[in-house]
């Protein structure tokens, strides 16, 4: 059984269309990573699949409240110290502990600091700490890896297995190699939009009297 | 041994650790004594006995003044000296000014209520006291809104010089703007020759009392002022190492 | 929901959320007006009304920008529309969590800048009251305005021109109330209807108010 | 009990309202140069 | 010099840049007074010079964040420091640009809302003369504000609250020569005391805002 | 005869400082090529040299008005049309002709366009043609390649020979090889400020109390 099924998927940014026609299905304990180019689209495929902005062709499969989405930016408050952060989190997601998670991605010696406080790469982690007081199956992760030392990529990887191995699934997005040679790779340069082949509905404005 | 070594951080946790219990106690005696010493004064024939207010009310309103020159002072210093105990200290002077200026307009709004019949009149005495009241929250406003210390100290010392210029020139263009009730003779209490010796004293007292307790007040929370600086140096210096 | 109303009003707290900015700046208003229109008591009592609703609106419009703007900036805006609460829900808790920051501050201190500007004993409990009512609204449609702004680079003054014709109902009965209770008269008819506007914009608006927020997220 | 005539609510609550104001600051400096300190010791004393 | 002046001219202008949002502020505050005070002509015409001066101040106060805040953000501040001319010359330029682009035009419209306000007829003339005279003071004041606060996150209800009060001299003496006009008495004194403090002003404050902006670019 | 030099530096950043006992001579012709990991003191040394900010100690010895600086941000204005961008910075420095400096970065084609619909390559090569309009002979360059591709990177080394060749220099933070082989290497690993060898005046606050 898939978690999440997308059958000739369109999207588009700032009128435009950047990919087209894609298929893809992702099962429990499977991972997936995205490649393609600056610009290829990576980040508008994920806030699509996340129900931040809207297909312009196509259908997306998937259980209602099954998706977390991490992003290029962490969403975390300066003010306030990593437990409030992760704290707030978890209760807006229903409450699962954050222990495991301050845990898991080594926080724990840090969990009174504002976040404020942080360097870069501790940010970033405690920004993917979020993931796992979500409680969701599907993780949609934009460059996760963003500022992660060797040591922190490994960390992450080990999570992200665990992850897995519980049956939830992953569609990263990422310029690097993770270390996941189990993970399937979508490489986005085939479904690159191309003005010739335009579909049923246009994609905004810009398409429409293009 | 010049002045400028107790600008030393630890120089002057050191100095004005031996100075502090003197200047805390003398606060304590002088405050409750003046103040005590004040209520127990007997009315005065046409104020009644609202005129046990003016103790309270004259060491506030001088402190308020004063608390405002001290961190002028203090400010002139950092600016042109970088002495950053002197920055510290413009700090911790501003809530405590604050405090007096707010005690000064309130134990004034109460008293005037019986003898001008308003809680509130646009008298300029009153009006620039209101002003350098928001002149001490401005200053305050900004010192929290700044996360780097250095340029915190310098952008309000830079705010505290021109926001004096301007509230003395409010001072004169309120003046101009509305004449006032409170100079005026309706008071039989007016200060030096024709007050009597029953008001005069104890007003001096608590007058001492006021400074010890601000003196002992800047004292301490530049202490304090310090020590969070230290902390957070060593904080900042374990993050980057 | 509990969760986003604490973080907010801890934020808030904390040191540079800006508590209290907007009471000092209803404060300097006030302070302002004598300065501008002659300090006669009698002609200060009379405009009273009218300034206090005044200057509470411009403290609640000042301080709008902050609803969704810093969250928009770091992120939590996409990850709180991808969370299970409703977007209508949150943005109804973040009004709520700007009104108990700045609109309550503002109705228990009003009282105070009343006594400056000379209001008639008789309209305090109908100022509070008044403003009570009011201020929620503001709050909810000020929410509407930030979420209609929040992509913009410099969205602060065209927020001001968007929200403040949304305003002018709420001021009317809200200073209408007022002003009858400083010269006695009967102020129940703006009183109802100062509470019908609150009621229907605490309402609707969230609905408004979320969609647009789903307009600047994509 | 000395006597304060018609202006005791006066008198009393200038006194009242300014002796909690300077309790206030008094409590806050004492309370924050206790913190600052404690803080500073808890870290100097870790190493 | 020129080139500064014209080049901030310009970008007030072109599209996003703001020009007249202070304006349409001016008249939407202007507006709402009289829904606030209620409408009745004599007292209106009373607190005219007063509404028409805290109107002007207040429309000046919101575009203030504009005057740093957007070179900041894009680098330019950076290299106007570093490049030929003074920085203090630059803050003075700018403040300039944006009186030009706001205190102006509320100059020039002033009148226009005074109608609104049934200000006395009398009165016009003075109206236009303060307001010439004391809005150059208002932008210099707020360029040492908008400098003070040009890095910080949020910094626009902190600068409201640096800059109102030291806009309260200029203020009292501005809508005391209007008034005085109203009521046809002598305005010299205040008229002077006003050119008095901006004549300082602009010759000051200049090197404060400058002082300020090389501790925030650091 | 140096254009600038520079005697045991040290420069600070956040009230700590990052570099320290730094020494170095930029002559007419030379270019330098400065090289650190992220946090080094790249970015902090440049704005320090520009003038930005204060040494903490040593002497840096140069000409009043010798110095451009090139930051991470470009200073153009979305607004205004690349010429005007362009003309604006002339002014300010005293009006050199703008066209060689279009001509330089491949922009002439460009002119009419308005700054926010250029692409962030567009952009950074504005930004860099704003160099050549400032007729100053010291260029201190904070990473100029990001976002250029191969053709940029290339042009923009042409530009650089060209104005070595005047007698110009330039010092320059970049990952990066330029491809400017006959350039220096400025390593700042060794001068990284360790906190026991404090000297004569402290950084700032942080220094000072700790
Ligand atoms: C909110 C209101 C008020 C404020 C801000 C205020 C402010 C001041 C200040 C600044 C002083 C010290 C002046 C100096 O010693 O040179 C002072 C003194 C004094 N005030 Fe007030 N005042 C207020 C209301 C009143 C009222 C209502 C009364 C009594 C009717 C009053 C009676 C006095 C007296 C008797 C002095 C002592 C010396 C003197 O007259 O200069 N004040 N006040
Ligand atoms: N606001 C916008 N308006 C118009 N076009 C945009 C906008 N934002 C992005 N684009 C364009 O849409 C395309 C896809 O952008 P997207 O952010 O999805 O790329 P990406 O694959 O995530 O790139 P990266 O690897 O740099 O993150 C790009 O070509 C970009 O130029
Ligand atoms: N505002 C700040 N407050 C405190 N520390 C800071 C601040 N900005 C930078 N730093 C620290 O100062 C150090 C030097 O920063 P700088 O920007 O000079 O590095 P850099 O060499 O330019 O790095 P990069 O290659 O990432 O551009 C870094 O360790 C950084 O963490
Ligand atoms: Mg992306
Ligand atoms: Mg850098």
């Amino acid at each position: 059984m898939s978690l999440i099924s997308v059958r000739g998927l369109a999207v588009a940014r700032g009128g435009l269309r950047v990919i087209e026609g894609l298929d893809f299905e992702l099962g429990a304990g499977q991972a997936i990573v995205l490649r393609g180019p600056n610009g290829a689209g990576k980040t508008t495929l994920l806030r699509c699949l996340a129900g931040l902005q809207p297909a312009v062709t196509g259908r997306i499969e998937c259980q209602s409240d099954s998706i977390a989405y991490a992003g290029h930016a962490d969403g975390l408050k300066p003010a306030l110290t990593v437990t409030e952060n992760l704290e707030f989190w978890s209760a807006v997601f229903g409450g699962p502990d954050i222990a495991p998670a301050l845990a898991a991605m080594n926080l724990t010696d840090l969990a009174a600091r504002p976040a404020h406080a942080l360097s870069a790469g501790q940010k970033r982690r405690l920004g993917l700490a979020r993931l796992m007081v979500t409680g969701r199956p599907v993780w949609l992760l934009d460059e996760p890896t963003v500022s992660l030392d060797q040591g922190s990529v490994a960390l992450f990887a080990t999570m992200l297995r665990d992850h897995l191995a519980q049956g939830g699934a992953a569609l990263i997005a990422t310029h690097i190699d993770l270390g996941l040679p189990e993970a399937q790779v979508l490489d986005l340069a085939p479904y690159r939009a191309r003005p010739g082949l335009r579909q049923d509905r246009p994609a905004g404005f810009n398409e429409a009297f293009a | 041994m010049s002045i400028w070594e107790y600008a030393n951080p630890v120089k002057f946790l050191r100095a004005s650790g031996v100075v502090l219990p003197w200047i805390v106690a003398g606060a304590a005696i002088c405050t409750v004594g003046g103040l005590v010493w004040g209520f127990l004064t007997p009315e005065d024939y046409r104020q009644g006995s609202t005129v046990k207010i003016v103790f309270l009310h004259v060491p506030a309103a001088l402190m308020a003044i004063n608390a405002w020159l001290m961190m002028l002072v203090a400010s002139l210093i950092w600016l042109i000296r970088r002495h950053h105990v002197s920055a510290l200290a413009a700090k911790a002077a501003a809530p405590v000014g604050a405090v007096m200026t707010l005690i000064a307009l309130i134990t004034g709004a109460i008293w005037g209520q019986p003898m001008w019949g308003t809680w509130w009149e646009w008298d300029p005495r009153l009006t620039s006291f209101l002003v350098l009241f928001l002149f001490y929250l401005g200053y305050m406003a900004l010192w929290e809104a700044i996360e780097d210390p250095d340029s915190a100290a310098d952008l309000t010392g830079l705010l505290c010089l021109v926001g004096s210029v301007f509230a003395l020139l409010s001072r004169y263009a309120v003046n101009f703007w509305n004449q006032g009730l409170h100079q005026g003779a309706s008071l039989s209490v007016a200060p030096g020759e024709r007050m009597s010796a029953v008001y005069r004293y104890p007003l001096y007292v608590s007058m001492l009392g006021f400074f010890l307790l601000f003196l002992a007040l800047v004292l301490i929370r530049t202490r304090t002022e310090i020590r969070r600086r230290r902390l957070a140096a060593l904080l900042a210096r374990e993050n980057r190492a | 929901m509990k969760a986003l109303l604490l973080r907010d009003l801890r934020l808030a707290v904390r040191a540079g959320g800006g508590f209290g900015l907007s009471l000092v700046f209803f404060l300097i208003l006030c302070t302002l007006v004598p300065f501008g229109v002659g300090a006669e008591g009698g002609q200060l009592s009379r405009i009273a009304p009218g300034i206090l609703w005044v200057g509470a609106l411009l403290a609640c419009l000042l301080s709008l920008d902050r609803i969704f703007a810093l969250d928009h900036e770091d992120g939590s805006l996409d990850l709180l529309a991808t969370a299970p609460l409703p977007l209508e829900g949150a943005v109804a808790i973040k009004a709520l969590a700007h009104w108990l920051t700045t609109g309550l501050p503002l109705v228990v201190f009003a009282p105070l800048l009343g006594v400056l500007l000379h209001l008639p004993t008789a309209a305090y409990p109908l100022l509070v009251l008044s403003l009570a009512l009011g201020t929620p609204a503001l709050s909810m449609l000020g929410a509407f305005g930030a979420a209609i702004t929040v992509g913009l680079r410099r969205g602060g003054l065209l927020l001001s021109l968007l929200v403040l014709p949304l305003y002018v109902p709420t001021l009317i009965f809200g200073a209408e109330v007022v002003r009858r209770g400083a010269v006695g008269a009967d102020p129940t008819t703006p009183l109802v209807f100062l509470a019908g506007i609150t009621l229907a914009t605490l309402a609707l608006v969230p609905f408004a108010a979320a969609a647009a927020l789903r307009v600047n997220l994509r | 009990m000395i006597e304060l005539g018609k202006y005791a609510n006066t008198v009393m609550s200038a006194y009242g309202i300014s002796l909690v104001l300077l309790a206030a600051i008094i409590l806050q400096t004492w309370r924050a140069n206790a913190r600052a300190r404690r803080d500073l010791e808890e870290h100097e004393s870790r190493g």
